[in-house]
């Protein structure tokens, strides 16, 4: 008997529901190529702005033994320019294109949403979460009343599906989650980074330029547990939810479908493990979906609501 | 009891040194040897990511690196911000921390014929991998460019170690009088090497991959591109169109590989990501 | 030339800045004195309420590779058991005894703060941040109207330093801990666990019986640093700070100190390295404030603000 | 590349494991071999956190462990809400979660004359002992005490590898009649053993320590501690007035240190921490 690994995410269908996570290797279409042949079931782009960003200087990466902190600082050619990647990413793949866009005022996020879509995203993400740029992502993101008129004019402004990616450094995660769903999100993405600091102690100073960053990888991986677990409880089966942060293996992929995710976002795992992480762990869930005796990788997602 | 860093707690990012020795061979160039906390297992052709508080972080190439007393080597060339701190105020007994070794290194072939052609700064890595493929029984001719008289460095370094050696400047100032790749035409005969290693500025890396490939001598080249990460998730340094990461997929391409790649000696990124044409020198 | 290891902390001296941190073996006298034999600074106890609490069902702690998990539940035999504990405590110990409190209501932190100064504590700390209990902790304490209460009502009633332990579990940690300044806090503790969950793939439950639970050690770290960075960065050195999260070794602690930290609270470290712990970051943190020419290890205190 | 987590990513909480065997001696204990997917390296005395999803969390003694075979067998005396679940439910073939070993277990003392004394499930840590005993080349005499002739169990785990083997009933409806107490002090000559070893009802300890300290030979007694992290950080099974860890400084502790212990036969914590009389059974 064999496991269908297809996922249906609000109208995108993915041949299985390993994401390629926003900001890592998504600058080009030709890296968002590489990852679709890697075996991604979607790519996501990283967040592209309004005009080109450079982003922080160096260092904007520190390796920790449990994750990565990164403040790359939204470096992006801007939109502009990005409509080619755009473009030629759409011809070139043959799964789903997810274009990540961060922006300040709900008018400017419509505006990058509606150009992705143009140029050939099949859908668009907000980044309504990143911990480390002023007046953009997290910044705009803890504020629910805010969440909810972005995805608001972003929903009015494409036909394609709108995903709204949240923040775990916020009080209530889920406040945050609802106030995008009644703003018309088609579905969540929990977790960006966790806002962290790393102090070198010889030059006593903190180690990034930008000072802060954001945290990714094993370390956050039980916090993003815990933000999937809660927004599922919330929102139940009503709005599908992509579950990412600190995947580095089957297991962990598995834990955030149980948790509620009907699909996973990978990031720092491609560090660690290249580009054959995609291959890895599928096979790994597909082996445990098999072994659970079900049919489907979907019909995994939530389970761990009805059994406690 | 059980945790990975119970037996002890390792810091995997920034491996600590000091500034152990400096030296101008000529004005816009530092050669600096650094005695590092901890072991390394660099190959040839791989870099580091050197952090100076509070200045930057810059990928250098590993120039050469000594294991039994842990001391590496870098040539620094003075181009901005980061390098010209670097050269004004980098002292002896300084503290420096680097990351790596990254990226994918040359190909020590053994018992083989060699030629390594650089042109300026781009001869950094090559004292490591002369001493590699000595090590390895391979013979090692070498070719090195320079704009003029004053800019000639590191010379002995190979005059040393390699069979044959050829100085050229492109005004005839020092030793032989053109660039690398007129050197290559008229000096050596191309189709006795079995492997030739290029370092240096694009169109010149370009021109040698090509006349390699007219030749049909395997040919490997090291690129630079503005990095940011340096371990292959920024997506900063990637070349099309075959989505290859300089700072992991490199920084050292096959020929074959480099016949496929459309912006090799043609464009490049800058720090937003929008490509454009590399500069003419 | 011999470093000076001595901290002063609103009012209270310490030999040195480590500290056992609450809900660490404090749940006895017996047990704060050994840490205080084992080279303590100072010592707080679990966390107190009003009631006895028989907290949650086991299982209550997960081991991961980079932290534990726990949900305890404030299991603790409520104030008037706890008295004589105190009392004990406090004929034994030769170093500051801090007792941690736990309520719902201001009048309920005052009182128990009133009762346990009566015991003999030497300070009490308000526990404003445990992220697995019901109306209590961090369900108090990330409303800063409240905390600002709760302080104000704990000063009114309490002659002794009174030290608001904040949680990391919120959108501001710097507007929580400015309303404990305003309430009258005299010192800051940062942080607490952060909220997490972890899921057993194969019974697919969430492995505490309460489901969330608290993450703590090494994968917390740089997100404490963070905290303490911010927070000294508002409040300068008017209000001294107490860094607790993942401090396993002399770096980390250096970390928090050169973040803003005067002293520094040790958790997860006693279980990985058991008692001795204190005695070698202690060592540690000598041999480097020596090595960096200063005479007192307060002298090295917010040091990553000036440099930066 | 240098994660801990890089070449293998280790789960180190709950080791996974299945019901291999399950058998009720009598009608109050289980006897349960479990085969684990991971090697564990217990010690004798040491304990396990034996979790039923859903139901609880609760320590057992490692009853005897086959590296060969990577098999652990417990001895679980139907008592409360987890046990009797386990009694009740669990099946051959279900899959168990447990995490450790953990704590200090019996000192395994080499060419020596040892003596164990067990009340009813307080056998439970002695058939991994005494198989350890023998294999250091030391001699074991077992007494082994139980309440009336229905309850008796696992005698003939002991009588094939002891070389004497008491068995008391306090109705004498099997074997001496007696505590083991009274076998220790009318049986056998308590002097002529090098180490005594004890486990049971905590009343019934205290008696043989102090027989023990009495005449002077060493002894050592396993401590039941209402638990919950097992991993010595919470507190729950403290003892007064040196604070010592049932969970991480013992189980095990040795007459030595009983002496200093107020607690020891006396008095435990309820599970909210506050200190209550041992019952009386
Ligand atoms: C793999 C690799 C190995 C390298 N090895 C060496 C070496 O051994 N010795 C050496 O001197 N230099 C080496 N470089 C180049 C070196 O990293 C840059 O010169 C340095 O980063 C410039 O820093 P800066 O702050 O001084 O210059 P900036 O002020 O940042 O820039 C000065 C000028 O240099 C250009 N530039 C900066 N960084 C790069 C880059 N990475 N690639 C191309 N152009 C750049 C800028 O666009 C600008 O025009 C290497 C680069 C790479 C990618
Ligand atoms: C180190 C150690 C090793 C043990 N080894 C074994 C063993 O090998 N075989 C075995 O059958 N039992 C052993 N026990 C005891 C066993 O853990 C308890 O019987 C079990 O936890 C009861 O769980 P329950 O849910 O069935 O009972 P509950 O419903 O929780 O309680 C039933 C009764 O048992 C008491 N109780 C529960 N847990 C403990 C405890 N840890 N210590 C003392 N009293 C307790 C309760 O107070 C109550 O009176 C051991 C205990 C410890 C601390
Ligand atoms: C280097 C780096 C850059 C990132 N850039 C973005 C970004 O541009 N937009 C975004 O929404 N998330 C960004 N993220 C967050 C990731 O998409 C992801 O949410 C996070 O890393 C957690 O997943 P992981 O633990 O699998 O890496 C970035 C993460 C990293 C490590
Ligand atoms: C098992 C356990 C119990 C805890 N109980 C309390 C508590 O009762 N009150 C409190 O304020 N913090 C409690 N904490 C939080 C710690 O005091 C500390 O803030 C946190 O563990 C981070 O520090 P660490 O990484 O050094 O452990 C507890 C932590 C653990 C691991
Ligand atoms: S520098 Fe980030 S991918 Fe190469
Ligand atoms: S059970 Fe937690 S300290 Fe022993």
């Amino acid at each position: 008997m064999s496991v269908h690994t297809e996922v249906a995410l609000a109208g995108l269908r993915l041949r299985n529901p390993l994401i390629l996570a926003s900001g890592i290797l998504g600058s080009t279409a030709s890296l968002l190529v590489r990852a679709g042949s890697a075996g991604a079931g979607a790519v996501t782009t990283k967040s592209i702005t309004k005009e080109p960003r450079s982003g922080f200087e160096n260092p904007v990466i520190y390796e920790l033994e449990y994750g990565l902190l990164n403040a790359i600082g939204l470096a992006n050619p801007g939109m502009d320019f990005f409509k080619k990647e755009l473009k030629r990413a759409k011809q070139l793949l043959r799964i789903p294109l997810i274009a990540s866009v961060a922006g300040s005022r709900p008018e400017e996020y419509a505006d990058l949403a509606a150009r992705a879509e143009e140029a050939g995203a099949d859908a668009v993400e907000l980044n309504l979460s990143c911990p480390h740029v002023k007046g953009m992502g997290l910044d705009v993101g803890h504020d629910p009343k805010l969440v909810r008129e972005i995805v608001e004019a972003v929903k009015g402004s494409v036909n394609c599906p709108v995903l709204a990616k949240l923040s775990p450094n916020v009080t209530n995660i889920v406040e945050v989650g609802k106030a995008a769903i009644d703003g018309g999100a088609d579905v969540l993405v929990a977790i960006n980074t966790v806002r962290a600091m790393v102090i070198d102690v010889d030059s006593k100073k903190p180690v990034l330029s930008n000072k802060y960053g954001g945290l990714s990888g094993p370390a956050i991986h039980p916090i993003a547990v815990r933000c999937v677990y809660e927004l599922y409880e919330a929102v139940g089966d009503t709005v599908p939810i992509i579950g990412v942060g600190g995947v580095m293996d089957w297991r962990d992929a598995v834990e955030l479908m149980l948790a509620g995710a009907r699909a996973v976002g990978i990031g720092t795992a491609l560090y660690t493990y290249g580009l054959k992480a995609f291959k890895v762990i599928l096979k790994g869930i597909v082996n445990y979906v098999k072994e659970q005796g079900f049919r489907n990788l979907m019909d995994i997602t939530g389970l761990a609501h009805k059994y406690s | 009891m059980r945790f990975c860093v119970s037996s002890q707690v390792v810091r995997l990012a920034y491996i600590k040194g000091r500034v152990h020795g400096l030296n101008k061979p000529i004005e816009r160039v530092l050669w600096c040897q650094i005695k590092l906390d901890e072991p390394l297992k660099p190959e040839p052709g791989q870099f580091v990511m050197l952090w100076i508080p509070g200045q930057g972080e810059i990928p250098l190439s590993i120039s050469d690196y000594s294991v039994d007393e842990g001391i590496l080597e870098l040539v620094i060339a003075k181009v901005g911000k980061v390098t010209t701190y670097i050269h004004e105020r980098l002292k002896e007994g300084d503290l420096v921390a680097l990351r790596g070794p990254y990226g994918r290194g040359f190909s020590v072939v053994r018992e083989s014929t060699c030629l390594i052609v650089a042109g300026g700064c781009g001869l950094a890595p090559f004292p490591f991998l002369v001493r590699k493929l000595l090590e390895a029984r391979s013979s090692v001719d070498v070719i090195l460019g320079f704009k003029t008289a004053s800019e000639v460095f590191h010379v002995a370094k190979f005059v040393h170690l390699a069979r044959r050696t050829f100085v050229a400047t492109d005004d005839g100032s020092y030793g032989l009088k053109g660039t690398v790749v007129d050197v290559i035409k008229d000096v050596v005969d191309i189709k006795g090497y079995d492997i030739v290693y290029v370092c240096g500025k694009e169109k010149m890396m370009k021109a040698v991959v090509d006349l390699c490939r007219e030749h049909n001598v395997r040919c490997e080249a090291s690129l630079e591109r503005y990095m940011k990460c340096g371990i292959g998730i920024c997506g900063a340094c990637v070349l099309d169109p075959l989505g290859l990461r300089v700072c992991r997929d490199g920084p050292v391409f096959s020929s074959t590989i480099l016949a496929l790649i459309e912006d090799f000696g043609q464009s490049w990124r800058d720090h937003c990501g929008r490509k454009i044409p590399i500069p003419e020198s």
